[in-house]
């Protein structure tokens, strides 16, 4: 076909998102608002109100530390200490298996650092008996329910200890009696399955809520949409979480956002009350959780949560950012350290110091040395430390077929191997 | 005993499946307060209420993903696609979660779900209404196939595939929905109420998955066959005088091994037939089975009669269609051979 | 997993949108503004500001028939007889095919009854060179490009002169020199596909653009995402046209709406400027179309229309409505049928009255009935009129390969039929 | 000539295509900037500006729908799916509409574009990072289907797949790009600059479609590979001193047949491998297609060494990869009958 037309009229051309150096790291987070400066609406308010509020961010913890504003979350100092003790311990977790990785002890592995906030905080909003559909990126939700490390760092060296057979690639884990359903790697198949689940604890009248959780640069999948359909339709019991870390592997999030003002506002599109929040504050994560939570369990439907926070680190141990990124982005990152941000509240308040702070490190180092020293003992798939690869015949189906029983004799007592 | 038809009989397993448990929930685009294009949940919203059977917008990824979601929660849920042409969309939840849902968790999480299509052309409804895409479940690990002929299998099936712990697949090939289908699409349609197999038990029973059904006895040669060509193989048998053996095979995973070399081994002829395009359709592997089990007991070569690797054309599709001459052919060829 | 929960909540519940007869067919149009009120941004104008209007609705028509407001297109008197000649032609064709479906001449028909202005409408509004990607209820688009009705007709009668060759279900046209893209069976693939090929002519420097057509019910399904994300992100010269009749066979728009406010609001989600259409007025659907044309072409980026009118008809020769349907409901329909309403108007403006329009009547009757007659002397499908069997074996490939020829020659001569 | 790697050969062919054509266009998840995750089209956006290589949001149904419609508009679109595992999301867009675009609308429109994915395992990808779904491509009609083992083919049937007017399905067996890999794991990598088919000519060439390569020439048997696994029977042969046939098919679909029947009826025996699940997979067809034609030369049966019919396990890939060891007992047990 020729391209021949009305030359009165302008050529046409496309917009390629611009690449990521030609992004300044500051201007990364568009419409910061100040700490307290956004009002808390009512659960039931009208969602075209609160879309007044969409360009605006949830934020309770300002410069100084302290907790500003109607979205204040009532929790007691103890359940304050223990977020920054979960996302500490989530950061130590993360730290020990990256040198894991650079000990050639482990296949692969993905950090979480920088976002910690999001998952220690919403898990802790949330009860017992919800359940979590996660990405790679939460192991914050595991860890703060208290799921054993050793266990979770058997997965990943995939080892006779681990719990999925060393069946799938290290990270994914799965944990019903924790409430984190089975993380696939294809993306953003789990957010419509959330969505399902949402509605199956409504349909059998339960009480149970489902959380469902993407990256931003996921959102471009088909699965997002058919989640907001659903949700939007049935009013299902669900959060969906939009973590914006502002990267898809090499991508900025500008190709999965487009042209859009903000990923809150895909909610919108289908009149699902949308928030903005500071993924970086700590408390801002846990009451905006817990106000998604209680709209879900007062049957007023799914609330969408576009979470604002930086994937610090590279994209999993086999990215290489220098590549792709701007110099100092995660120092010039306008909304801080998740970590670092809660420490200084709980010392604004008196209720932390320094010493405490270091107490605390050593205490969450030394509960991952020790969890990592009784994995290692059991070896990796690495040092050839697995399993008997017969168990990859069982679970295939609830019984072993026939077909499989044929093949796991043919493989061998061995195992193959080559 | 009841006469039903296999929309009637697929209707009642339904009903009995969904008496039983409450956690089966059933949906779909149309199922719910019209009943279904073709009114197989005719009836269950009005009986069960819309939180046990209702609509849904049209998104397949969106059906079986929520059905993935439910699943792991802890029901049932037996969802229709509209037709199989149609599940497309839908096939990275079937493939990546549903059939692999068990394994990648080792058994913490499971997805006990049923997905119902209609396969099959021979409706005029050109390339889009008109699939049997069986294969493109049976090389996929996690997954059961099932495939069936005649409305007492249906209903059997029906109600095991809802029970079964695992995702099955359901192939209703629409073609025999009223009628035991034989190809001859020039004469009247024969109702299933003067059909053997149009008989239905009234109340729960179910067959199980896995096992084949000789739908006829015979020594000339096997043949294997799962659907309308079930009927399609005993019009062809019949109108050229051959003795043949054909197996319904119903399941096509897991397969029932034993019923087809034992055949085969009895007859030493084999033919395959199905609706799909042939390369690579089901009939591959069980025309490679066939010689990897039986290949000292073959005859000749074991035969293939398959839809052409073309798409279903509206205006020819009994030319596409392997009808009882097609079949019929070949048959002789075997016995020539 | 059981449902037990803190009881101090209440059970959760699912919204299962109403079934169809519990919906008044007087308030299945949401929002209705007054012939003119709406006000007609500047092509440019932020898309913020048109989201403010995102429930008023573009009428120009008013209950006389006269053309009122910022809206009215600026055509002339021809153009819009002409608009009326197509649609009625259109509707002719229509009911000689249901005519001929029910004489048991063909396998299966598609009517657009009641939806011919939109079609009609922006066919014209469009330039030669331009690609839309219709669904099977956008017959108003060849016809307005004057595609030989015979050759239509030949189409859905599958006989020996089908340019199809009688592979495709009826209806299912294809035509590049007319600017109408090969029908899909499969919904909604054809969304993004525009958004491919207006990316395409903006790739090359071109001038064409793309208009995309789909149901309100297949909005649902997850190409019309991928299409609106792949729009926002490129800024593709494309219009996403929503044609919004109300119905999915049996089920009402609520179930692919879900809870937002209107199908415009998608569009919202993405900052795409959005429209609601009266798409029974014949002069708005040419203003909008038009309208969104031009900002494509000014390399505006893509506009997202919904058009609001009624599948008047059954679905398809397959369904019936009775079971599903609410009575009265084409009589009660506020927007009333577009044939009648440009009639009125070109009457108002004294160039048209009850003579010419019987006239003009008698005429395209007679047009359809020539073409038919010719049709149909080429038989069908139904009376085996149908071309060689071996044609199935073409366009498979650029060229019939090895294997295919061998199928062919296995077929034989008389190309089975058993 | 000079020595490439199977990604500096892609490169290459993108490259040589992209000059001669203003009408190829390059796009997908991170291949723009960014040069691609396996870094095949690394330098392409810099040298062709953004217009011709460029970025995608993340949506395979999104990528491979917008290429058809570039298709339609006249382009020659080459994208890149970043794991085959990840091809399920645009499985619609490829059967329902690349593949029969062509035949639906009588050649009105045509959709001649590429889609490249990184295919099979041994790289500790887990289930979602070792796939190879072939069989899932070549049942469908419309799709012709390549498979690569070496540099040398994929710079000439890259260029020819992109010049050609159909849509073509471009397998990369991933284990293969930085040298010819055998099976051997616990060895350290051959580099393809020490094999002759490392030595790429420069400029323009193309390898016919269609076309299978004799690999190596031999009496004993006949192997039937293609990608990774016909470096594995290579080894496999010499290790178990066998003089095996072993045929690269290099295209599945459409299929050399004449150079299955020439080897198969020369050697009476032949061994078909392939890294996919064995139900259903393409050795199947491959079996069912020896047994047809050739079954009065078979000395044996046509034997099938595969995946297992399991998703592919993390820790345990090398039980699950189809290595020399199963290979050679394979040839023995073969050579036995
Ligand atoms: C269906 C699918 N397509 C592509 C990939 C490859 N992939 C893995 S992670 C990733 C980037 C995801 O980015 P985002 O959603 O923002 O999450 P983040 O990594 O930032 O947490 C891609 C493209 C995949 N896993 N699944
Ligand atoms: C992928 C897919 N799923 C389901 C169908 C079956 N189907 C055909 S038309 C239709 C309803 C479409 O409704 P809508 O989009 O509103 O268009 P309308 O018929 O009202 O013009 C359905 C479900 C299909 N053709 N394709
Ligand atoms: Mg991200
Ligand atoms: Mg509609």
């Amino acid at each position: 076909m020729t391209t021949q037309g009305d030359e009165s009229v302008a050529k046409l051309q496309l917009r390629i998102p611009e690449p990521a150096r030609g992004q300044r790291p500051p201007d990364r987070v568009r419409y910061i608002s100040k700490a307290g400066e956004m009002q808390k609406p009512a659960l039931d308010e009208k969602v075209e109100r609160i879309a007044l509020m969409r360009k605006q961010l949830v934020r309770v913890l300002d410069d100084d530390g302290q907790a500003v504003g109607e979205w204040v979350p009532d929790i007691s100092v103890e359940e304050k200490q223990r977020g920054l003790r979960n996302m500490m311990l989530t950061r130590a977790f993360d730290a020990r298996l990256l040198q894991a990785h650079r000990q050639g002890k482990i296949s692969f592995y993905m950090q979480s650092l920088g976002e910690e906030a999001i998952a220690c905080g919403q898990q802790r909003a949330l009860r017992p008996g919800d359940m979590h559909f996660p990405t790679y990126r939460q192991q914050g939700l595991l860890i703060s329910a208290e799921y054993p490390l050793v266990d979770m760092m058997n997965q990943v060296m995939s080892n006779e200890f681990d719990p999925l057979h060393g069946r799938q690639l290290p990270v994914m884990y799965s944990s019903k009696s924790h409430g984190f359903f089975s993380i696939s790697g294809n993306l953003a198949t789990q957010y419509i399955q959330a969505v399902g689940w949402a509605m199956a604890s409504a349909l059998r009248r339960g009480t149970e809520i489902a959380s469902a959780w993407i990256g931003e640069g996921a959102t471009a999948e088909s699965d997002f949409h058919a989640a907001l359909v659903f949700a939007s339709t049935y009013q299902a019991p669900v959060i969906l979480n939009i973590v914006n870390n502002h990267w898809a592997i090499s991508t900025p999030e500008d190709f999965a956002r487009g042209a859009s003002a903000t990923f809150a506002d895909r909610g919108y599109g289908f009149s699902i009350p949308a928030l903005r929040v500071d993924g970086n504050d700590y408390l801002a994560v846990f009451a905006a959780s817990q106000w998604a939570a209680e709209r879900a369990r007062a049957n007023l439907g799914p609330t969408l949560i576009e979470w604002i926070t930086l994937r610090v680190g590279a994209h999993s141990t086999s990215d290489d950012p220098s590549v792709y990124r701007p110099p100092r982005e995660a120092e010039e990152f306008p909304l801080g350290d998740p970590v670092q941000r809660l420490r200084q509240h709980l010392e604004f308040i008196d209720e932390w110091d320094a010493d405490r702070h270091v107490a605390l490190q050593t205490e969450v180092d030394a509960q991952v040395v020790a969890a990592f020293a009784e994995a290692d003992s059991h070896g990796s798939v690495k040092t050839g430390d697995v399993g008997s690869a017969h168990t990859m015949f069982d679970d295939v189906f609830a019984d072993v077929p026939r077909h499989l029983r044929e093949q796991r004799d043919a493989m061998g007592e061995q195992g193959g191997q080559r | 005993m009841t006469a039903m038809t296999m929309i009637e009989a697929i209707r009642d397993a339904h009903v009995i499946a969904m008496e039983r448990d409450d956690n089966v929930v059933v949906f779909g685009q149309d199922v719910g307060y019209f009943g279904g294009v073709f009114r197989c949940t005719h009836g269950l919203q009005e009986r069960f209420g819309d939180h046990r059977c209702f609509d849904s917008p049209i998104s397949e990824a969106g059906i079986v993903g929520a059905a993935v979601g439910m699943a792991a929660y802890g029901l049932r849920p037996c969802v229709e696609i509209q037709f199989a042409d149609y599940m497309y969309p839908a096939y990275d939840q079937i493939v990546s979660e549903a059939a692999r849902l068990r394994h990648r968790s080792a058994g913490d999480f499971t997805a006990p779900l049923v997905i119902r299509m209609p396969t099959g052309g021979g409706i005029f409804g050109g390339q889009t209404h008109s699939q049997s895409p069986e294969a493109l479940f049976t090389h996929v690990a996690g997954l059961k196939t099932v495939v069936v002929s005649n409305p007492y299998d249906a209903k059997g099936l029906l109600i095991a595939a809802i029970e079964d712990d695992d995702p099955v697949i359901f192939l209703e090939p629409k073609r025999v929905y009223n009628g035991p289908f034989d190809g001859h699409h020039e004469r009247p349609i024969v109702p299933w109420s003067k059909h053997p197999l149009g008989d239905v038990p009234e109340g729960h029973y179910s067959i199980e998955i896995g096992r084949a059904r000789v739908h006829r006895e015979g020594n000339d040669l096997t043949v294997l066959a799962y659907g309308t060509l079930v009927h399609v193989a005993q019009a062809a048998a019949e109108e050229q005088g051959i003795d043949a053996e054909i197996i319904d095979l119903r399941t096509l995973v897991p397969l029932d091994v034993d019923a087809i070399v034992a055949s085969v081994e009895k007859t030493g002829r084999c033919l395959v037939v199905h609706e799909a395009t042939l390369t690579s359709g089901y009939g591959a592997e069980l025309s490679a089975i066939v010689q990897e089990r039986c290949l000292f007991h073959l005859e000749a070569p074991t035969l293939r009669v398959c839809g052409w690797d073309t798409p279903y054309p509206h205006a020819h599709e009994w030319s596409y269609f392997p009808g009882p001459d097609r079949v019929g052919r070949a048959m002789l060829k075997l016995m020539a051979t």
